[in-house]
């Protein structure tokens, strides 16, 4: 993971290619939710050891955003999907 | 046993048979008032001031591996109160002045050494900001000066001053600053803990924590369950994993944060200097190695590793910064776990949950904060009262609208 | 096409030298070429994407999913825009980029060991097959990289960074003897 | 010891002689020779010096792991520090030193530092230097730091550079010995992508030590035949000097070529070392194995050498370490050495064997004390002797060498650095590698496989099979054979009883072996305990050849397995790397890309001076003939922007194409104020929030078309404005119909500003932009008069009348040539950052310098701008929370001084009157000041705490940094023209 990512567009590219932009796993709150859920959204974090969700930025590629599903331990890899088929994937 | 001039050599006569272990290695008790999770700088000093100052000695520390395997011994030693913001500056100064009489205080050399931090600039708005933090340091009676060119020429002539990528215009400086040898700082603490009747248990991992009534009763270890009063966490990288164990989340991400060291030079580096076109410092060690670091890596991660293109990236910027550093080899890079905050600052504070107590979040720079850390979480505990230095690092601050934010970057731990 | 001296290329200071006689491994400079960025909206990119690859004069490099460069070496900018448009028929966004990008054309037998200096890609034949494109780092500089011939390459940088980009190349073909220059 | 060469034999060309000098010694070697090797040859026993005791050390070993042959090769700019000799490949001219001894090496003052041993063990300075206080910092810690480091670094500039390159392969293999060769070989030959990097200058690994002989040919032959078959593989890739230095994720691996370490005058087009980055599908680790000291009374006397390094220096370079060689071992290596050496005539003096039986054959004559073992060495700088201990008696031999050997660990450091550690074999004796998955496995000797013929066959079957995983089939050739095979044996022996002096664990800490036992006694038994509080393996060496004794020793005394003590991590670099290659091209100058704008051509035709800003070059001030500071052009360009007419670049302000049915609600949601509704043809001021409520960035939005809109940045925050918009399309909102793309490259944009702005302006465009057909905040497409496409925007960053105009970027220098020429009777001025800051600031306008990421737009005075009735905005929910709208806030104010001749300087930060400085005391800070030429005075932007209600307060600036403490009054931000006048004109 932090040699390489595998970019659904653009194939196996180095690391500094990315920009990591953090926690993916949370959806934006609803205007109306709670203060609670905004807070929680805004500034707390799972930090899971283990596997995770985390927003890479394919910035010097296809300037997508990514969804790096990942070991924090280990570093392994488990999927790489474009960040914004994760999202419809996740309202639908 | 205490160290003095007599005692080293009465034992060098005695041929260094008769040195006693500096700390105990005792079976955990069934309950202490405190527990601390976590054997590191940290958790060590706090019980140290638990016991000394506050009159708080049936302690114990819990370490999951040997005690000060964390970042207190893999760290770049850098001690600072060159801070800009009222809510971090007092803290760092606390914690300045408690170095400056440690030594003496834990009977125990931590070689400090205030050889001096100059922060680089490179344009006028860094030179502007500078001033600013200058000036606030200023305020909190830290002596702050800003050197110009010339005076830098005079002061460290190595430097890229004709072909840098960004022209090197001059610094801030802190001549108290410098650096302290840090595996010192675990051990002498651990000592000096030891001495006032603190348990330190190595090799003794929480796995759960106990809560009855929603209070806290004691821990759930690989040596078996020990009850306390009070429950303190400074597990530093490792926080979001043991709150999580008590069903609290916190506002950190655990990111890697990489530092190298060359090959031992003779002395040619006598300040602890900080690029400002970059992430990049660096000074020398006692021993001779350059030790240096930049930024970190940028994912989170509990790997303690890091990746070649950040140590390249650092290497370019040690050699813009000092070309001939050119050729000059490094010997090793290692990673750390760092509890990056979401502000940048740490926390210490009480939590929801009655009787357990919270320090984490020191980001990148825990080290310079060891003592008033310790102190200011043993006022916490012992008194249940905040310390005034530490009354701006609250873990509501984020809900209330008072981030700490050093950088002003937002709630994105890895651009702090 | 006509060449207007009142647009001033990006590397004039650099190769206003007098014209040197190519090595083996040569970097040529195209002084004027036209090319556009096609955005396509959703749900309409294989049909855009069908409806230029038609275009046997249109060289299309891959940008992003939906959006590519597309180069020209006869259209003028504003006949580009207006030919693509048609083209994509309400299909696509399209934005010229012939003012904001600089054309790098590096060819020779030692093309690959010279990009693979700055370059994380791998450049072998059978990888990177002819008409490959990708938006690469070359160095710390962003570009679009295509391979155009046998052992030919493009590379396509943003305006501001084309001096860099030269200095850079020139460096990494230093063992090689590169020579450079502009290509008319 | 007399090292001396031998009359023949060895790999060395002896028709090549080469020169060079040790200590300014004159000395001559032979092409092939290590500098170690030639120091051997011609007898220089002493090489240099250990780093806290100073003791006499010489030549350990034949390789990378040499604790004390460290010297400084070459000088001034071009010297190299540390450099170990036995890596060092000899070349004429070569220039060495010796190290960390004064006045000379051969007497050395530091040396006293031995006879105070007692007192300086392990640990000894955490528990003094104390006292008195003061007396650390100012007496023992320069003394302490004055006896660090070995070599001197000259901290000059490097006159050579350095290079990366990238590389991928099928197979990497990681040394190029027996069994690197044969897998490169099988899967070369199966058609694979293969990467061969060894960090010797010759290929063949241990083939170029050994007397054995392979399908009937001298091994060394044998490896010349493969490598000559792998060189004519056009799949093959062969890196010699090439030292794979780290294994990182995902089987990508950092390795280091000197590509001109080994000559003396290099070649401007080459570089020095080059680093590449090696994405492997599949690597083998065909590093060998180390072979370890023992740790004995007196075994780091000049002489005492590795078993190995003997056979290599006598086998590869023709040379004998002595010419009365003991041996002390634990194992068959140490036999093999006394025959290698036997048999090219050096006399052997004994072999001292630890173990009881016989299983090793000796050379005839030679005699063998089993059950014995050497507790002290004889001699000063040299070795004369060794005193030997069987059955409780002693004995001296005389000997000017001794090879040691106590067994074997396969170099399994790459395999390590990932976080797995290497795992204790009983059966080996030795820590293995880990199983790291399929992408590096150990293959050969580094497999702890013994034979060379086992090394050999292991290359063949785990290159194939690695083939077959690929998909490639490799030819079921079976391994060379291997014709007088040589036998291979060990007991560990981790610490030979008896000492009479110190025993070394780590030759270069001098860390002895009772070090080990003080930091055990002391509670640091764990084995990173001891090593920190030892420095047991933190030298140079990393502790190639200490770490295992120290784990054993640890062991010995804890009463436990190695396995239960365990080795400390393993990390990056192998072995040391320098700075230049790790760091590249990308240094200096070129540290970063240098952005031009499309306009640089024209400033410096207008004489700019340049200024960084970000990784841009934007002209900053034009200085004219008779203007001596900085300040006065300035003046002079602010003067002539608000009584006439200027023009400056501003192309390096970020710029978007924002187009889609939905942009217009998208923009609605990324700003604070309101965009939905914004006219064709029209402009606004937008101010972007991050999501906890600050300030992000400001910025112009037009409205070009219904769908399709133009978006500005400031130029700092060009780059994460994109990635923040792109972050809302696509993660936050996927759901809207918007596409958007920088233009930043595209436009060359140019501001006009002053009240003749119109007057020049309309001579180069087409069409009407008086104020009745082109009012404030209006933008249009337009055509200028030579024919070129341009935008043009009416806004203002100065306060006064002005145009923005954008041309393709190739047209920007000579649409401002003409620009100018239009403007010459008018007086129009180039203007640059500095001056276009001075109006602004006068105008009390805001930049990054008030935007610091902790800044509300009520802070900013801009309060009115957050349309709380858009259902959703970035940053709308958290800028409600009470710190964020606490009422002693600080807030934007302006600042004059109260006596105008007096300055303030942005940074100091404000006190009320009377009051002492203190953090608490501190009302705010001045964000930005400057001198303006209107005023004719002072002026600041400040933050200060409920600042709009203390307009007309006096207030103390505060500067302690330049001692300096003035009186100020608070006023409103906007000093010149508040009612806009000027620009709406």
């Amino acid at each position: 993971m932090a040699s390489l990512i595998t970019c659904p567009h653009c194939g196996v590219r180095p690391k500094e290619e990315f920009a990591i932009r953090g926690d993916a796993s949370r959806g934006r709150p609803e205007p109306m939710d709670s203060d609670e859920a905004w807070h929680d959204y805004v500034y707390v974090r799972a930090n899971p050891r283990g596997r995770t969700q985390e927003h890479w930025h394919h910035v010097a590629g296809c300037r997508r955003f990514l969804v790096v599903e990942r070991d924090t331990a280990t570093h392994e890899v488990y999927s790489v999907v474009d960040a914004a088929e994760f999202a419809l994937r996740a309202t639908r | 046993m205490r160290y003095s001039a007599f005692s080293i050599v009465r034992n060098a006569l005695s041929g260094n048979l008769n040195w006693k272990p500096q700390w105990r290695q005792p079976q955990p008790k069934s309950h202490y008032d405190v527990i601390i999770i976590g054997g590191g700088g940290h958790g060590l000093s706090t019980a140290y001031y638990l016991a000394k100052e506050f009159g708080v000695k049936n302690v114990a520390v819990l370490e999951k591996g040997y005690l000060g395997s964390g970042n207190v011994g893999r760290n770049t030693t850098i001690v600072r109160s060159n801070y800009m913001l009222p809510g971090n500056e007092p803290f760092y100064e606390f914690s300045m002045k408690l170095w400056e009489g440690l030594e003496q205080d834990l009977n125990y050399n931590v070689m400090l050494s205030q050889r001096g931090v100059i922060m680089l600039y490179h344009s006028d708005a860094q030179r502007d900001a500078y001033v600013r933090r200058g000036n606030a340091m200023w305020m909190e009676g830290v002596a702050a000066e800003l050197i110009e060119r010339e005076q830098l020429k005079k002061m460290i002539p190595f430097l890229n001053y004709d072909h840098a990528r960004y022209p090197i215009l001059g610094g801030l400086l802190q001549r108290r600053a410098g650096t302290a040898r840090h595996d010192a700082v675990a051990w002498g603490y651990a000592r000096g803990a030891d001495r006032h009747g603190v348990d330190i248990i190595e090799h003794c991992e929480v796995t759960g924590i106990r809560r009855e009534n929603g209070v806290v009763t004691g821990v759930e270890t690989t040596k078996g369950f020990i009850g306390c009063g009070k429950l303190a966490l400074a597990a530093a990288g490792n926080s979001s994993r043991v709150g999580e164990m008590a069903d609290l989340k916190l506002p950190l991400e655990s990111h890697v944060l990489q530092a190298f060291v060359t090959e031992g030079l003779k002395p040619c580096i006598d300040h602890v200097i900080v690029y400002g076109g970059g992430h990049f410092y660096i000074s020398q060690s006692d021993k001779g190695g350059l030790v240096f670091g930049a930024e970190i890596d940028g994912y989170s991660s509990y790997a303690q590793r890091g990746n070649l293109a950040t140590a390249e990236h650092v290497m370019e910027e040690g050699v813009t910064m000092i070309p001939g550093l050119s050729r000059v080899r490094v010997l090793r890079a290692w990673g750390g776990v760092m509890d990056m905050s979401m502000d940048g600052s740490p926390i210490i504070d009480r939590t929801s949950i009655d009787n357990l107590y919270l320090n984490c979040g020191w980001c990148y720079g825990g080290f310079k904060a060891t003592p008033a850390s310790g102190y200011c979480f043993a006022h916490l505990i012992a008194r249940n009262d905040t310390h005034p230095v530490a009354r701006a690092l609250r873990l509501d601050r984020f809900a209330r609208g008072y981030a700490v934010d050093e950088a002003g970057a937002g709630p994105q731990p890895n651009l702090h | 096409m006509v060449r207007d001296y009142n647009n001033r290329h990006a590397l004039e200071q650099k190769l206003r030298s007098a014209p040197v006689a190519p090595a083996a491994d040569h970097l040529m400079v195209g002084h004027w070429r036209t090319m556009a960025l096609v955005l396509a909206r959703a749900d309409r990119e294989e049909a855009v994407r069908r409806a230029i690859a038609s275009q046997p004069d249109l060289s299309m490099r891959f940008a992003a999913p939906g959006e590519w460069l597309v180069v020209s070496e006869v259209e003028a900018p504003s006949g580009l825009v207006r030919r693509l448009e048609e083209l994509c028929d309400g299909g696509a966004y399209v934005v010229d980029q012939s003012d904001g990008r600089v054309v790098f054309r590096i060819t020779g037998p030692n093309v690959r060991s010279i990009l693979a200096k700055g370059i994380g890609l791998d450049l072998h034949p059978a990888t990177f097959t002819l008409g490959g494109s990708a938006n690469v780092l070359c160095g710390h500089v962003p570009v679009n990289l295509a391979r155009t011939d046998e052992d030919t390459f493009e590379l396509i940088v943003p305006r501001s960074y084309a001096e860099s980009l030269f200095d850079d190349l020139m460096r990494m073909g230093l063992a090689f003897d590169l020579t450079a220059a502009f290509s008319d | 010891m007399t090292g001396y060469r031998l009359s023949s034999g060895g790999l060395v060309d002896r028709s090549k002689t080469l020169s060079f000098t040790f200590d300014g010694r004159p000395l001559r070697g032979f092409a092939g020779d290590t500098l170690a090797s030639a120091l051997l040859a011609n007898d220089q026993l002493l090489v240099g010096r250990s780093f806290k005791y100073h003791r006499p050390r010489g030549i350990v070993s034949a390789g990378p792991s040499e604790p004390n042959a460290l010297v400084t090769i070459g000088s001034g700019a071009r010297s190299d520090a540390n450099t170990k000799a036995t890596v060092a490949e000899l070349y004429g001219g070569l220039t060495a030193k010796s190290q960390n001894r004064w006045p000379s090496l051969g007497f050395d003052v530091g040396a006293v530092n031995g006879a105070l041993s007692p007192f300086l063990g392990a640990g000894f300075y955490y528990k003094t230097f104390m006292w008195p206080k003061q007396f650390w910092e100012r007496v023992y810690e320069p003394f302490i730091r004055r006896a660090a480091g070995l070599g001197r670094a000259v901290l000059e500039r490097d006159p050579e550079s350095y290079e990366k390159s990238w590389a991928f392969c099928d197979l990497l293999v990681v040394g190029a010995g027996p069994a690197g060769l044969m897998a490169a070989l099988t899967a070369g030959r199966a058609g694979l992508r293969v990467i061969v990097a060894d960090e010797d200058f010759r290929l063949g690994g241990s083939l170029l030590s050994t007397s054995e002989t392979i399908d009937g040919v001298p091994a060394s032959v044998f490896a010349d035949r493969a490598v000559a078959e792998l060189q004519a593989l056009p799949n093959v890739t062969l890196l010699s000097r090439t030292t794979v230095f780290g294994w990182y994720d995902d089987n990508v691996f950092g390795a280091v070529e000197r590509v001109q370490k080994h000559v003396a005058e290099p070649s401007s087009k080459l570089v020095s070392e080059r680093v590449w980055r090696i994405v492997a599908k599949r690597a083998l680790l065909a590093t060998g194995a180390e072979e370890r000291p023992l740790v004995f009374g007196g075994n780091d006397r000049p002489g005492v050498m590795m078993a190995g390094a003997m056979t290599t220096y006598a086998e590869r370079y023709g040379v004998s370490a002595g010419k009365q060689v003991a041996i002390f071992t634990s194992g068959s290596a140490g036999y093999r050495t006394a025959r290698a050496l036997a048999a090219k005539g050096v006399t052997i003096a004994a072999i001292v064997d630890a173990r009881a039986e016989a299983v090793d054959q000796a050379p005839d004559g030679v005699r063998v004390i089993r059950s014995a073992s050497v507790v002290d060495t004889k001699g000063r700088q040299r070795l004369k002797g060794i005193v030997i201990e069987r059955s409780g008696f002693e004995e001296l031999i005389a000997c000017d060498a001794l090879g040691m050997s106590g067994g074997f660990s396969p170099v399994v450091h790459l395999a390590c650095q990932r976080g797995a550690k290497p795992v204790w074999s009983e059966e080996l004796k030795a820590f293995i590698a880990p199983d790291v998955g399929g992408g590096l496995r150990p293959v050969g000797s580094a497999n702890g496989v013994h034979t060379l013929s086992g090394c050999l066959s292991d290359g063949v079957d785990k290159a194939a099979k690695i083939a077959a995983d690929l998909g490639f089939r490799a030819a079921s050739d079976s391994a060379p054979v291997v014709d007088r095979e040589e036998t291979s044996s060990f007991t560990a022996l981790w610490y030979v009883p008896g000492a009479k002096s110190k025993a070394f664990v780590d030759f270069q800490n001098d860390v002895h072996a009772k070090d080990l036992g003080l930091a055990l006694r002391e509670g640091f038994g764990h084995v990173e305990h001891a090593k920190r509080y030892t420095t047991n393996g933190m030298a140079t060496d990393q502790g190639k050849l200490s770490n295992i004794n120290a784990v054993g020793i640890l062991a010995g005394m804890r009463g436990v397995s190695p396995a239960d003590v365990g080795t400390t991590t393993f990390r990056p670099f192998y072995t040391p790397v320098s700075f230049g290659a790790l760091a590249g091209t990308a240094r200096d100058e070129h540290a970063a890309p240098a952005r031009k704008s499309p306009l640089h051509g024209w400033a410096m035709k207008n004489g700019a001076t340049f200024v960084e800003a970000g990784l841009w070059h934007r002209s900053a001030w034009f200085p004219r003939a008779g203007e001596k500071t900085w300040r006065d052009s300035v003046d002079r360009e602010v003067l002539n922007v608000r009584a006439n007419v200027g023009l400056c670049d501003v192309s390096t302000l970020g710029k978007i194409e924002v187009f889609g049915p939905d942009a217009a609600e998208f923009l609605n949601r990324l700003y604070c104020n309101p965009m939905l509704k914004l006219p064709v043809g029209k402009a606004r001021y937008g101010l972007m929030l991050r999501e906890d409520g600050f300030v992000f960035d400001d910025g112009t939005v037009s409205r070009l078309d219904e769908a399709h809109f133009f978006v500005t940045t400031t130029t700092a925050m060009a780059g994460p404005v994109m990635a923040h918009m792109e972050y809302c399309a696509q993660a936050l909102w996927p759901a809207l119909e918007v596409r958007f793309t920088s233009s930043t490259d595209q436009w060359a944009q140019m501001a006009i500003a002053g009240p003749k702005a119109r007057a020049v302006l309309q001579q180069i465009v087409d069409g009407d932009i008086s104020d009745g057909a082109f009012p404030f905040l209006s933008v249009r497409k337009i055509v200028l008069k030579s024919g070129v496409s341009a935008r043009l925007f009416r806004i203002s960053f100065s306060g006064e009348l002005a145009f923005e105009l954008a041309v393709p970027a190739g047209y920007g220098e000579a649409v401002a040539d003409q620009i100018m020429e239009a403007g010459r009777p008018h007086d129009i001025c180039a203007y640059g950052v500095e001056a276009l800051n001075v109006l602004r600031l006068e105008k009390g306008l805001l930049t990054h310098a008030e935007f610091d990421g902790r800044v509300t737009p009520d802070d900013a005075g801009l309060g009115r701008m957050l349309s709380m009735q858009k259902t959703d905005f970035i940053g709308k929910r958290l800028s409600t929370r009470y710190g964020l709208t606490a009422a002693d806030r600080m807030q934007l104010v302006g600042l004059k001084p109260v006596d105008a001749d007096k300055d303030m300087r942005a940074g100091a930060h404000i006190l009320k009157e009377g009051t002492k400085p203190s953090t608490l005391n501190d009302q705010g800070w001045v964000s930005s000041a400057g001198f303006s030429p209107v005023l004719g005075h002072a002026i600041a932007l400040a933050f200060l705490k409920s600042g709009r209600e203390r307009y007309g307060e006096k207030v103390v600036v505060f500067d302690k940094l330049r001692d300096q403490e003035i009186v100020a009054e608070v006023c409103d931000p906007v000093f010149v023209d508040p009612q806009n006048a000027k620009l709406k004109a």
